[in-house]
């Protein structure tokens, strides 16, 4: 199709991270030793700033275009075509990637700067933002692929620098293993993800229009209809084949085991793959499909339901960590599953929306604790923290600002990205308010240990030791600007989606040519804003208890973990005992499985082939033997009977060559003779 | 000259064994440098061939024919289509590539330059081979090498090993011996001609022989046929349960001799499939391919992943993925789609150059620490980045990793396989899952992790390893990102082939 | 009578009994060898004959070639051997060298 | 009386007549020039076979080669003067009856056994055709006697040469 504008930048905001990559993956070491790390630093930063930049352009670029001609598209080349199955490299921007991609370079564009401060002292400098780059690449490549499967090698080139990073400093096996389970757990996701594309393909195709490019499925996918695998309609069976790759990289239940572990990364990592870019593909997959998710209400009732007991699930297990990063990332499953309850409700929209408040503040909460690790030198455990409020006020006034918005308080970006999604699952016909009230339970929970945190961190004595203490210190520059850009992204990232009640949102709007028209809700705006009321005094209520828990302490923390004999507590600190229970069975089944493969392989198979080699030795040993006393024992016979009637003859049984002659000689003969005399 | 190019390709490493024979036997050097002259042209020849392949015809082109032996209607008649020139350009480059990294072997240098030299002539004549006859030489002419290289200069359990493989091949060749006769006696005029068979395939009875058991498993001539081929190349493949020399002669075979071992000698089963059954027995295909092909191939997948995971041997380990992943190459032929047969092929030239890699760097290592327990390392990243970064490349190639070959292929194949038998290909693509399991679980064994005290000062990967390496490497990335490099030439000679073997599908 | 097949036959028989009376008889590695040479020549008159007589093509004779052929070369052989067993022991009466069997 | 008989008694008579010398005589000398006319007289009975080109073959190869050969390792071999002491045989009276019903047997069964005949009993010359066949048909022995031929050239070298001790 003819564009008004040239499209082949687009190319290059995806390209640009990977050369940074390059070059720094091939070339680093050698740059970091001759030139220093600043040479490091440029390869890294510049690329995706670059990105950033023309990403704006691409933003611009479709706003200049009509609403329902919104989308610009880059054809590399033909990448995959083979039969009827055709995939170009192709980038594809439209409203929706472009907000992707606008998050994916600016909060990682941000992140890289502030890596620059953090990962200073490292060895691997060069290594890390080889990755770092790369793990960009990959996003962007998911975010603007046009083909779900270039979207794959996004999907799963995300996984891998996630692993690579998680397991950075990888002389820990501690390290090492997180990265695999991420890798593993991701790998299971993938696996529902690429069966997903095959049906989707294969099923397009008995209709005659396989196709795995974005726009064409969506001309397409009505066709499904009707269709049945097994019983079940192909498109619920499709889109829950790809939403087990969605719980996989958003890390929701059952497989949100790997997002934990994978704190043991350079916490600016934890900020861009796990909390900001990577973990939110999930929603982005599903706002992308979100034509075939609404064909299947199954699904979407799957999606909504997993994602409201994924968000409360994570948030009861936030409440007793005391790792300061586990916390957060607790917290980032728990919000994930906000935006797929979001999503399952069919409000595309209001998830995208708050993946990217989620972005804002979860990235600076990330960063901000990364600042605290930092000054305590290497420190993550919150009870050894505390009265870090005055060393740090950077740190501290942009963490309170994204503790505020991600507790939901009232004109934070945070309050109208969770309300979008509380009221639509409230009145959309795919919400209930079950939903929403599991929704507004986990608003109170989050307010209570998003404080607790808040409290124990900044406020009180200072729990750490006299060495640590005199060496407290504000985090420079470097990492303490992109904290500010965030915190203030945080507060104002949530203005260009006011609630219908306040005058509509700009973002929904924009989103418009992508989901269709905004959906009209069932309840008054009344209805909207006292639920909405309702929302922020449980959050308040919230709020109240930590503050009265850790701020005053006039609470005992014993009191809540004593209760019901102290189980409830005993779960939450364990995780619910979901890693030990996946160790035993899966882990240690497939050990098993694989033990009893090798072992039939070297018993039974060999056994059958090795046995089949003993017995024909066997046999031609029981033949030896036959000859040697049957046939031999005749043939002696004869010998020697021959012998003792004929001595004259012993001159010529002498045993050399002569008397086999003989021998044949007189063969042949009697045969002659025989055959002269009967045969003819 | 380009008239005969495939004869020039297949003989030069055989003029090579001459000379190297001819050589003084103390002078290493030069017997090495000598059989890397002799391997090159073949390489050169076949990117020159590459590049002068019409892939739009799917038919056979740069044939040579002349009559050999008249009197049995045997010819010299070689050509190349679109499934034949990929195994080609993966021989030539591989037996060039394996030369060096055959430096390395000090015991009687020069026969095993020799017989590698004879080696070559003789995979690469499989692959150009379009006479029966011919065909049937050249399989057993590898043969023979082969079982002396891992014979005399493999590891301590070699006889065993070598051993083990020649009666494994020899059963199999035996088998393919009565079918190639089979054939030869059913056809009209008698013939070994492979074009002249394949024009024929209607002929070949499908009545249901009058003898137990054929006559209880409703099968006629074509499918006793098509199982005595099978069997003559499950054993190559190799297909459960004929597998269990691969592990063997793996380990105990020089690091050159497992990657030609794995790179093409496992081909030539898939590619006999390919080659003969599909398109002589198409009846039978279409009615054993689901049992034979695809269910072993998914089952293949699956097991060999589990046995992998269990190994303690790097090189076992290796070996065991083999298994599973050629399993991809049977799933991916047995759908009969585009995809899944491009997609076989294709996972055929990627499982050589990827899996080529991992053997060549488990050839590195244990030419540094004299063994290959995976546990016995650990933290080899800190001590040897350079290795680690290629090795991590072939590993996560081999996983399937999205951007690099193995993922092309691997998709293509669950693909169309998909579209014929869903179930297996769930089977199937949960292999790739335990393929990133036992490998992720290899590297942070042997990289990861603390350095090993031991191992604090192995040297670093040299040059003339990183030039095996480098290479195969940059083709797993070209052909990740650009697959069409190869699938352009495969294309249009396998929906060919696909289109005779479709009418019979019921 | 006139010249057919049988006769060029018995001739050849005759000699084939004459080759093998002095390979049977002889002690001496050299007749022996003789002894052989009389016998490959008796097939060779057989192939021959029968190419002539029998098929009508030269099958028959090529192959007489190649026995001519394996002839020269066996004689090569089997002198040098000769040679090589008169040189250790001095003489090349079979019975005298039969130390090669222990 | 036709001249052909005659000439094809007399070329039988010299072949098989030298061919008792050389198994009877007692002189290996004289064994050894006999053969001369066994080789000379089976070149004759080639010839009446039509057989040109194998006839000249057999005079170079037999007559020329082998002939030669075989004089020079009974002359490298032997004192002249000695020869009735090494030239030895034993046995003969049971090799000449077993070989003499032997040769009876083989008289009779060509005699009674029905030999295909050719459809036309031709004279022609052969050698052009026997070096096409060599090159197309036979291709394949032609090239491995050349190989035989030379791994018997090499082979008797090494083994006559004279062992030299370091």
């Amino acid at each position: 199709m003819e564009h008004p504008v040239p499209t082949d930048y687009l190319r290059w905001i995806v390209l640009l991270p990977l050369l940074g990559a390059a070059t720094n993956g091939l070339l680093g070491a050698g740059l970091q030793k001759k030139l220093g790390k600043w040479m490091i630093s440029l390869l890294a930063c510049a690329p995706v700033v670059i990105s950033f930049l023309l990403s704006l352009k691409a933003f611009f670029d479709l706003l200049g275009l009509k609403p329902e001609e919104r989308f610009l598209l880059d054809r590399v080349y033909a990448w995959l075509s083979l039969g009827t199955l055709n995939a170009d490299v192709a980038f594809w921007v439209d409203p929706l990637s472009a907000v992707m991609i606008l998050v994916v370079t600016g909060i990682g564009g941000l992140i890289h700067i502030y890596s620059m401060g953090y990962m200073h002292e490292d060895r691997s400098y060069w290594r890390y933002f080889a990755f770092l780059n790369l793990f960009t690449f990959a996003m962007l490549l998911l975010v603007t692929a046009d083909n779900l499967l270039l979207m794959f090698i996004g999907w799963e080139g995300v996984g891998l620098c996630s692993y690579a990073l998680i397991g950075f400093w990888y002389q820990d096996h501690v390290n090492a293993r997180a990265g695999n389970k991420a890798f593993i757990v991701n790998r299971v996701g993938d696996f529902g993800f690429i069966l997903g594309i095959f049906l989707i393909f294969w099923s397009l195709n008995q209709q005659g229009h396989g196709t795995v490019t974005f726009r064409e499925m969506q001309r397409f996918v009505p066709l499904l209809e009707g269709q049945e695998m097994w019983g079940i309609g192909v498109a619920t069976l499709a889109t829950l084949l790809l939403f087990i790759g969605a719980t996989g990289k958003s890390a929701q239940i059952p497989l949100h085991v790997w997002l934990p572990d994978a704190m043991q990364g350079p916490t600016p990592v934890s900020a861009l793959i796990h909390a900001a870019t990577m973990v939110t593909a999930g929603v982005y997959m599903i706002a992308r499909l979100h034509f075939l998710f609404s064909l299947a209400p199954v699904t979407l009732a799957i999606v909504a339901t997993i994602g409201a007991l994924t968000a409360l699930f994570a948030a009861t297990i936030a409440l007793t960590q005391n790792d300061i990063k586990r916390v957060l990332a607790y917290s980032t499953i728990s919000q994930l599953g906000y935006m797929f309850l979001g999503a399952g409700v069919a409000a595309y929209g209001a998830a995208v929306f708050h993946l990217m408040t989620h972005a804002f503040f979860k990235a600076c909460l990330f960063l901000g604790s990364g600042s605290i690790i930092h000054a305590l030198g290497g420190e993550q455990d919150m009870r050894k923290m505390g009265g870090l409020r005055g060393h740090m006020p950077y740190t501290f006034w942009t963490f309170a600002i994204a503790v505020l918005a991600i507790a939901g308080t009232p004109l934070t970006a945070g309050f109208f990205s969770k309300d979008e999604i509380l009221w639509q699952a409230f009145s959309s016909e795919h919400g209930s308010a079950l939903l929403w009230g599991l929704g507004v339970v986990v608003a109170g929970l989050t307010a209570f240990y998003m404080f607790r945190q808040f409290f124990l961190v900044f406020f009180g004595e200072c729990r750490a030791d006299s060495h640590t203490r005199a060496h407290l210190h504000e985090s420079p520059k470097v990492m303490t600007m992109p904290l500010v850009v965030l915190a203030a992204g945080s507060v104002v990232a949530g203005w260009i989606g006011l609630p219908a009640a306040f005058g509509g949102s700009l973002f929904a709007g924009w989103l418009e040519p992508v989901f269709g028209p905004h959906q009209e809700a069932h309840g008054s705006a009344g209805l909207e804003i006292s639920l909405m009321l309702l929302s922020v005094a449980v959050a308040a209520l919230g709020f109240y208890l930590a503050y009265l828990v850790y701020f005053r302490r006039t609470l005992a923390p014993e009191r809540f973990s004593s209760l019901a004999g102290g189980l409830p507590y005993r779960l939450s600190y364990n995780k619910y005992y979901v890693d030990e229970i996946y160790q035993f069975v899966f882990v240690e089944g497939s050990l098993l499985l694989a033990r009893i493969g090798a072992w039939f392989d070297l018993h039974i198979i060999d056994f059958v082939v090795d046995g089949s080699a003993k017995l024909t030795a066997f046999v031609s040993w029981l033949n030896g033997l036959f000859d040697d006393y049957v046939v031999d024992g005749i043939v002696n016979q004869v010998a020697d009977s021959t012998f003792a009637a004929g001595d004259k003859f012993r001159k010529i049984q002498t045993g050399n060559i002569n008397s086999y002659l003989y021998v044949i000689l007189g063969a042949v003969v009697i045969t002659m003779i025989i055959k002269l005399r009967y045969w003819s | 000259m380009t008239d005969h190019v495939l004869t020039y390709m297949t003989f030069f490493p055989l003029a090579g064994m001459g000379v190297v024979l001819l050589l003084p036997r103390e002078r290493h050097d030069l017997i090495r440098w000598v059989s890397a002259l002799f391997t090159l042209p073949p390489l050169l020849l076949a990117v020159w061939l590459y590049g002068h392949f019409d892939p739009t015809k799917p038919g056979l082109q740069f044939i040579e024919k002349f009559r050999w032996i008249p009197d049995y209607n045997i010819a010299y008649f070689v050509g190349v289509d679109g499934l034949s020139i990929s195994m080609v350009l993966l021989t030539a480059l591989l037996c060039f590539l394996c030369i060096f990294a055959s430096w390395g072997i000090d015991k009687a240098v020069k026969g095993y330059f020799a017989l590698f030299l004879l080696l070559d002539t003789g995979m690469m004549g499989v692959f150009v081979a379009l006479d029966f006859f011919l065909f049937y030489i050249f399989w057993e002419l590898m043969l023979l090498p082969m079982y002396f290289l891992i014979g005399i200069w493999g590891g301590p359990r070699r006889e065993y090993a070598a051993i083990k493989f020649f009666l494994y091949t020899l059963l199999g060749s035996v088998l393919m011996l009565l079918a190639i006769l089979a054939l030869y006696f059913s056809s009209e005029p008698y013939t070994f001609d492979m074009t002249v068979l394949i024009a024929q395939n209607t002929k070949y009875g499908t009545a249901a022989l009058p003898f137990w058991p054929f006559d209880r498993l409703g099968w006629g001539f074509q499918h006793v046929v098509w199982m005595a081929l099978f069997i003559g190349f499950a054993i190559k493949i190799p297909a459960f349960p004929f597998h269990t020399w691969l592990p063997d002669a793996h380990v105990e075979a020089p690091t050159a001799i497992s990657v030609i071992l794995a790179g093409v000698l496992l081909k030539m089963g898939t590619y006999g499939i390919m080659r003969i059954n599909f398109p002589m027995l198409p009846a039978a295909t279409a009615e054993l391919a689901y049992y034979f092909l695809a269910v072993l191939g998914a089952w293949n997948i699956i097991y060999g992943a589990l046995c992998a995971m269990a190994q303690t041997d790097f090189k076992k380990l290796v070996a065991y993925s083999s298994v599973s992943h050629m399993g991809y190459v049977m799933l991916g032929m047995a759908s009969f789609t585009s995809q899944g047969i491009n997609g076989a092929v294709l996972q055929m030239f990627n499982h050589g150059t990827i899996t080529g890699m991992l053997f060549l760097m488990v050839g590195v290592i244990y030419d540094r620490a004299h063994h290959r327990e995976v546990d016995g390392f650990g933290g080899l990243a800190a001590v040897m980045p350079v290795y680690t970064g290629v090795s991590a490349l072939a590993l996560f190639a081999s996983m399937g990793l999205p951007g690099l070959s193995g993922f092309i292929s691997e998709v293509l194949v669950l693909l169309g396989a998909w579209q014929k038998y869903p179930i297996l290909t769930v089977l199937g693509a949960s292999g790739v899952v335990l393929t990133a399991g036992y490998f992720l679980w290899t590297i942070q064994r042997v990289f990861l992790g603390p350095v090993n005290e031991k191992y604090k000062t192995l040297p670093e990967i040299n040059g003339r390893e990183l030039f095996t390496l480098v290479p195969l490497g940059i083709i797993v990335i070209i052909l990740g990102v650009y697959p069409n490099a190869i699938l352009d030439l495969l294309r249009s000679s396998l929906d060919e082939l696909n289109r005779t073997v479709i009418p019979y599908l019921s | 009578m006139a010249i057919g097949l049988a006769h060029y036959l018995v001739v050849g028989a005759v000699l084939f009994g004459l080759g093998l009376f002095t390979v049977l008889t002889r002690r001496n590695a050299i007749s022996i060898l003789m002894g052989v040479e009389l016998i490959l020549n008796s097939a060779n008159i057989n192939y021959v004959a029968f190419s002539h007589y029998s098929t009508g093509n030269v099958d028959g004779q090529i192959y007489a070639i190649f026995v001519i052929m394996l002839a020269a070369a066996e004689a090569a052989i089997g002198l040098a051997i000769v040679l090589a067993i008169f040189q250790i022991f001095h003489t090349i009466d079979v019975e005298a060298a039969e130390t090669l069997k222990d | 009386m036709q001249l052909s008989p005659v000439i094809f008694y007399l070329i039988a008579a010299l072949t098989v007549g030298s061919a008792a010398m050389v198994a009877f005589s007692r002189n290996i000398v004289y064994s050894a020039f006999s053969l001369l006319g066994t080789f000379g007289g089976v070149a004759g009975i080639y010839v009446f076979l039509g057989a040109d080109f194998v006839a000249g073959v057999q005079v170079l190869i037999y007559v020329g080669g082998i002939l030669v050969l075989i004089l020079f390792a009974v002359m490298l071999t032997h004192r002249i003067a000695d020869v009735q002491i090494t030239n030895r045989s034993v046995g003969r009276i049971p090799a000449l009856v077993v070989i003499g019903i032997f040769i009876f047997l083989l008289i009779q069964s060509i005699r009674e056994t029905p030999w295909a005949k050719a459809k036309e009993i031709v004279y022609a010359p052969t050698t052009t055709i026997i070096g096409e066949w060599f090159l197309e048909r036979y291709l394949l022995p032609f090239e491995l006697a050349s190989v035989v031929l030379l791994a018997a050239l090499i082979g008797a070298v090494v083994l006559a040469r004279k062992e030299t001790r370091e």
